[in-house]
């Protein structure tokens, strides 16, 4: 062994810190409309190579390409184009609404929203979701109310969950989305156990999964992806890789894999990788895999290549670990501008529209805000009652909360 | 009928009355468990009833929830209390909270069922009593059957009730009740009282304890196994001792233990688990303030040693009736 | 010096020291943890003494367990101490038993770093106080230090240790002495005596509690954040209060505990945990078995209530001076 | 949604249970010598197939065939014979100690002999093992006393391990043993932290992880392959398939993949399948694997192909769940036979030395038995002192720990 060299420590490193300039030359995009589209039945080896592919559907010139191209009509797209727009404003409000104290922590998914607004539409109702924090267009792509949503941020009288959860935590049994947990990654493998309790049931409904890139390291993603093969449960596996993970890039969570759609080959699972910022390839794949689900041939797994354009969450400063100008090199753009530019392209929207647009949604957004401000913000107002933190602990309220509840005077 | 059996047909039972009922984990399901506390249940119900699970107890808990908050009604088996933290996440961060952190828009009705407790030679990793690590959690309940009837009564409430239920069966119980005179044969449950189980459905309710020896000298505070070594104490000292068995560590039923120690002056509890922070910790904690007045001396815990739970000494480990009865006897004089 | 300086500087001292003392987590390399308790160890010892790790907090303490195993001092952080459950498994059933399950053949030398405790607003996942799930565990020590002096000297002592040793750090003070009026601005550390930090090296003992107040009528018993919630309900509710801060909780200082009840004939415990089952109860029933004779009221626990740690209502949840004053006043009372 | 069919659970079963007859025909088994091998520095995606492939090296006629042979002279195979064969009759002993009392538990690896043997001949002085309990080869064919393994097993006052642990878990640090562990999967991950450790010491030394086809299910599985893909880690990663997790089939871990190799595709790790039962093809893919490891070009996983022909342990009766001749159906062979017929084909040994060796290795077994036995039994003769189980909690004894002591009567 004398003439072993001594072994290193390889540390995976982004390819540029604050002060660097932004290189994206790294990520190779397949032009739109290059990748096949499979029949949903598809053998998983046969479309190994998808995993180190990108889905693309709109070209540089906004036209919808290929064989995925084509799943929404131009007033589908529309639609989803205001999805997307709401999501954007609401983000902003609430940010604004955060600095201004009206709630303790925000949640922005800036540059993210066509993969959660377009998903939900490829959904049928009865449908769940197990969300990360950062599906917020799950909710306003499904027609939950905003002021609900608001009621839940600002902790107020009006607050669903009754001023106990984080803000962004929402829940909806009724929207097919599940309690958001603080705690990444165990929501996966909770998903699976949604699809496979559906077969059990000899029902039709199928369960997506989300999470992101750096918490697919966590075990319970592996948990997930065991019982998901094993069982062939109905759920489609959402990989949302927005590049980074708070200040760590998604390298130290992938390691040498190439991609995260790659995890899924280990299991025999179909794993595809699709443009998240392209709107149309996100709903064409998001169909494809969830007819696959609900055609009980199993689970399927895509990862969405995306770009975190925001902080983390309004607690994050990302001018301390990437450079300001990386968001902008992103190349694979922003996807309310690219969507935008495909139904001007196609002649059903205008740039004038597209501001009228704007200005009325961002109304609705600040009506929607005054509603829910009427009824109390965190630190101001009406208030979420104290009272109620002794609730649902259990169905029934047990001796020692009794006794604690009163204590505390209520 | 043995503890097995009990559980057994608390299973077929609440399976039969709820088609929401499921079944699975490591080995329970062709095989019916390495406890057999499953066998026949595949058979009966299909595999899509009750079914082997891959070795992951975190994928266990984790679907069962989401099988909860889909509607069913699945019961787990974690093959020992010792595997189930792995799990400890899904069952602290999740399972316990859902209800309350989605306002109940959510519930998660789980019942997760363990082997817990030495005295078989499993080392430390098929002995160990985790049952503190739970009743610290909020959002679960903790469930300790001593006997065949509890045993069915306490896994049928357990699964039709509306919460997350840990349910730990002392192993050492499981064919008969052992009073930790490990010397000694022990007697099968087919000649004890509490091993005639009735056929068909009943529960005993979670959240009451029972007096199993009435006493007026000092209370003792046992579950599972330890209610056996502390009648054994009891009558070894001949110290009239009043044992309550607690049956459900959480919700406590605090005023039979209240009452007990007002009438008796004197209160020894005796757990398998590791003394700190074991669960006697928070007995004699409530004992104390409740019973402040009352009380004629200090209140002793007897437990497993601050050890790991060892293998060829497990008979040092495990707090057996004559460091019970010294223990009665000390309280008595003090 | 903040306690986050402190904390920083803790490391510094170690790692230069000893070449063997390594640093990783979430967000703990380049960017330097994201309460910068890591700041500049990257780049001040290089990336492979101080690296980003994948988020897995079982991975984390594993592979920690595996470096120690081969002759490292690994320091890891968990990004907050809610997210330690997936990784209780390494904790409890390894680093815990390495040493005793190969007779000392393998030693497990790991300090496990995590910001503790509520009061930011971090509603039910961002809160947490685990520390009673640690100290029913043999084979771990458990540390919550106080202020900036301590922080330092502790964890110093903590990375030096033979043991594993759970290091939990609250974050409510990491700023300054936080006592509970959060109405109120926040003193900085800078003008707190605590603050005053000795540059280099230097330890604070595991396992040696301090008296912070003197007092003859009643002895708080307290660590962390409650320590300067002890402080502010003596001062007023004007009642004379020893307060004790604990420091370790495992190993405890027993003895100082001892010496203050027997003096005070009474003791209020607090801690921002969940009352049931948390480490009060193990306090409570040590000091009633320890100063039963000396006891002249009741022990009161006073301490989070059996619910998840609420976002908004957190100031009704978390155990501030007035609840705590009104424990010392019932408790001279009775 | 009307005309969707119901979704059902998928869940697998093995091809025979109890009653049925063994068939091992899904098995596909290649030709001895017919697999590749690739230089040490290839690229992970270049083999992929041999993560569906068995690497094999003897052939029917006992002829060592291919790329893969040629890795041992006639001298250190016919050592590797002997280890096997005293490891053999090791577990015979042992489990017929078991049987009369003198131990609470007993474990065999019979048919899985080659696996660990081999294995610890490819590893040098320095390197770590963290093994599970099937893997008492890495002991004996390590040199380890094997009365110092029956002082264990027997919890005698020599027992190493001071009659703290279950039988079978050894420790030995000196020869390369990490401290088993009673949970199953956690010395995977802690594998990868050893041998990052010994990259960050600029160390030559590499660790090797063990773990069964059931227990590839656990997370610390996933957290394993996680760090040593991110971290390039200069780690073995071994999967001994041998069909069975006590009573359940590995189909129920595999899931959809096919093999247990496939699961390092998911990470860009090089996962190679070898015959478990062929001594030479273990060794030399061992031998390849630790090289590139000590090149540091990071881990390899290598799946066993084999099979658990005893019970999972002397707790287990597998004629509950498995026919009694799918032992004998095995494709595979019996692994000591195997080498035996090689040797003899190259005419370095013969039946009647063969036969001699047994009796000799019987006779070296026993005479370590009846010393292990001076130092007395679980139940008989000299025990383990109780005093001892509150030593090495801590490295000094707490003071809660003395007073515990002390009550205890020590
Ligand atoms: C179990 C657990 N560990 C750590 C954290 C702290 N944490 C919150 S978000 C986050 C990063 C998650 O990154 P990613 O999965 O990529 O999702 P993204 O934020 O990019 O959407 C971390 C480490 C947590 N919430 N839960
Ligand atoms: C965490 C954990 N869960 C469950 C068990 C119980 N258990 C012991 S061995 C075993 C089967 C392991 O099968 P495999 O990994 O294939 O290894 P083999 O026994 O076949 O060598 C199980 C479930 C355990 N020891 N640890
Ligand atoms: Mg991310
Ligand atoms: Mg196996």
């Amino acid at each position: 062994m004398a003439d072993t060299v001594p072994l290193r420590l390889n540390v995976p490193e982004p390819e540029v810190r604050p002060g660097g300039k932004p290189d994206f030359s790294r990520v190779s995009i397949p032009k739109a409309g290059s990748v096949d589209r499979p029949p949903v039945d598809v053998a998983p080896e046969a479309i190994r190579d998808m995993a180190w592919s990108i889905i693309r559907v709109m070209n540089r010139k906004g036209e919808a390409v290929g064989p995925w191209a084509g799943t929404l009509t131009p007033e589908e797209t529309l639609s989803g184009l205001r999805d997307m727009m709401r999501v954007r404003a609401f983000d902003k409000r609430m940010l604004m609404a955060q600095r201004q104290g009206k709630t303790s922590f925000y949640m922005q998914c800036l540059g993210e929203e066509a993969i959660a607004c377009a998903f939900r539409k490829a959904m049928s109702d009865g449908d769940m979701n197990f969300p990360t924090y950062r599906q917020q267009g799950l909710l306003i792509a499904g027609g939950y109310p905003m002021v609900d949503m608001m009621n839940q941020i600002f902790s107020n009288t009006k607050d669903p969950i009754k001023g106990r959860q984080l803000p962004v935590m929402y829940s909806s049994k009724a929207h097919g989305f599940f309690t958001i947990s603080g705690n990444l990654a165990t929501q996966f493998v909770q998903a699976v156990g949604w699809a496979m309790a559906s077969a059990i049931s000899r029902d039709t409904r199928i369960a997506a999964a989300w999470i992101g890139d750096g918490s697919t390291a966590e075990s319970d993603f592996h948990a997930g992806l065991v019982f998901a093969s094993t069982y062939k449960a109905p759920v489609v596996l959402n990989i949302v890789n927005n590049q980074w993970a708070i200040s760590t890039f998604q390298g130290i969570a992938r390691g040498g894999s190439g991609t995260f759609a790659a995890r899924g080959h280990g299991f025999g699972i179909p794993s595809l990788r699709v443009d998240g910022n392209d709107y149309l390839a996100v709903h064409a794949v998001a169909k494809w895999a969830i007819e696959r689900a609900r055609s009980n041939l199993g689970p399927v797994l895509i990862e969405y290549v995306t770009y975190r354009a925001a902080a983390h969450s309004t607690s994050d400063d990302p001018s301390a670990y990437r450079p300001k100008e990386e968001s902008d090199a992103w190349p694979l753009g922003d996807p309310v501008e690219r969507l935008k530019n495909h139904l001007v392209a196609i002649g059903a929207w205008s740039p004038e529209r597209h501001a009228q647009a704007e200005a009325e949604i961002d109304a609705e957004v600040l009506a929607a805000q005054k509603q829910a401000e009427a009824n109390g913000t965190l630190h101001s107002g009406p208030k979420a009652s104290p009272r109620d933190i002794f609730e649902d602990v259990y169905d029934v309220m047990p001796p020692n909360l009794r006794r604690q509840r009163q204590e505390a005077g209520f | 009928m043995t503890m097995i059996e009990a559980i057994r047909d608390a299973h077929v039972v609440a399976m039969e009355r709820d088609g929401k009922v499921v079944v699975f984990g490591e080995d329970v399901g062709y095989f019916g468990g390495v406890f057999r506390c499953t066998q026949g249940l595949q058979e009966g119900f299909g595999k899509d009833r009750c079914f082997d699970s891959p070795i992951n107890e975190a994928g266990i808990v984790g679907t069962a929830i989401g099988m909860a908050t889909y509607g069913l009604r699945p019961c787990v088996e974690i093959q020992f209390a010792d595997y189930v933290y792995p799990a400890y996440d899904q069952i602290v961060s999740e399972a316990a909270r859902i209800r309350h952190r989605s306002a109940g828009d959510f519930t998660c009705p789980i019942t997760i069922r363990m082997p817990t407790g030495g005295g078989i030679f499993g080392g430390q990793t098929h002995s160990q009593s985790p049952e503190a690590l739970f009743t610290h959690v909020s959002g679960l309940k903790v469930v300790v059957p001593s006997n065949p009837y509890d045993a069915k009564g306490l896994l049928i409430a357990a699964i039709e009730d509306d919460n997350p239920v840990v349910f730990l069966e002392p192993k050492r119980l499981y064919n008969g009740p052992f009073d930790g005179h490990h010397d000694r044969p022990v007697t099968p449950w087919s000649k004890h009282p509490l091993g005639e189980v009735p056929a068909g459905h009943y529960t005993v309710p979670l959240g009451k304890a029972v007096v199993r020896r009435e006493g007026s000298a000092v209370t003792v505070l046992a579950y599972g196994t330890m209610v056996y070594v502390a009648e054994a104490a009891a009558q070894e000292s001949g110290i009239d001792a009043e044992v309550i068995d607690l049956r459900t560590l959480h919700p406590l039923d605090l005023d039979t233990i209240v009452a007990s120690v007002k009438k008796t002056g004197r209160c020894v509890i005796v757990h398998e688990a590791t003394l700190t922070s074991g669960f006697g910790a928070e007995l004699a904690a409530l004992v104390q303030e409740h019973c402040f007045y009352h009380l004629e001396a200090p209140i002793r815990r007897i437990a497993g040693w601050d050890t790991p739970y060892p293998h060829a000494q497990e008979w040092t480990y495990f707090p057996g009736p004559a460091r019970l009865a010294a223990a009665l006897v000390e309280v008595m004089e003090s």
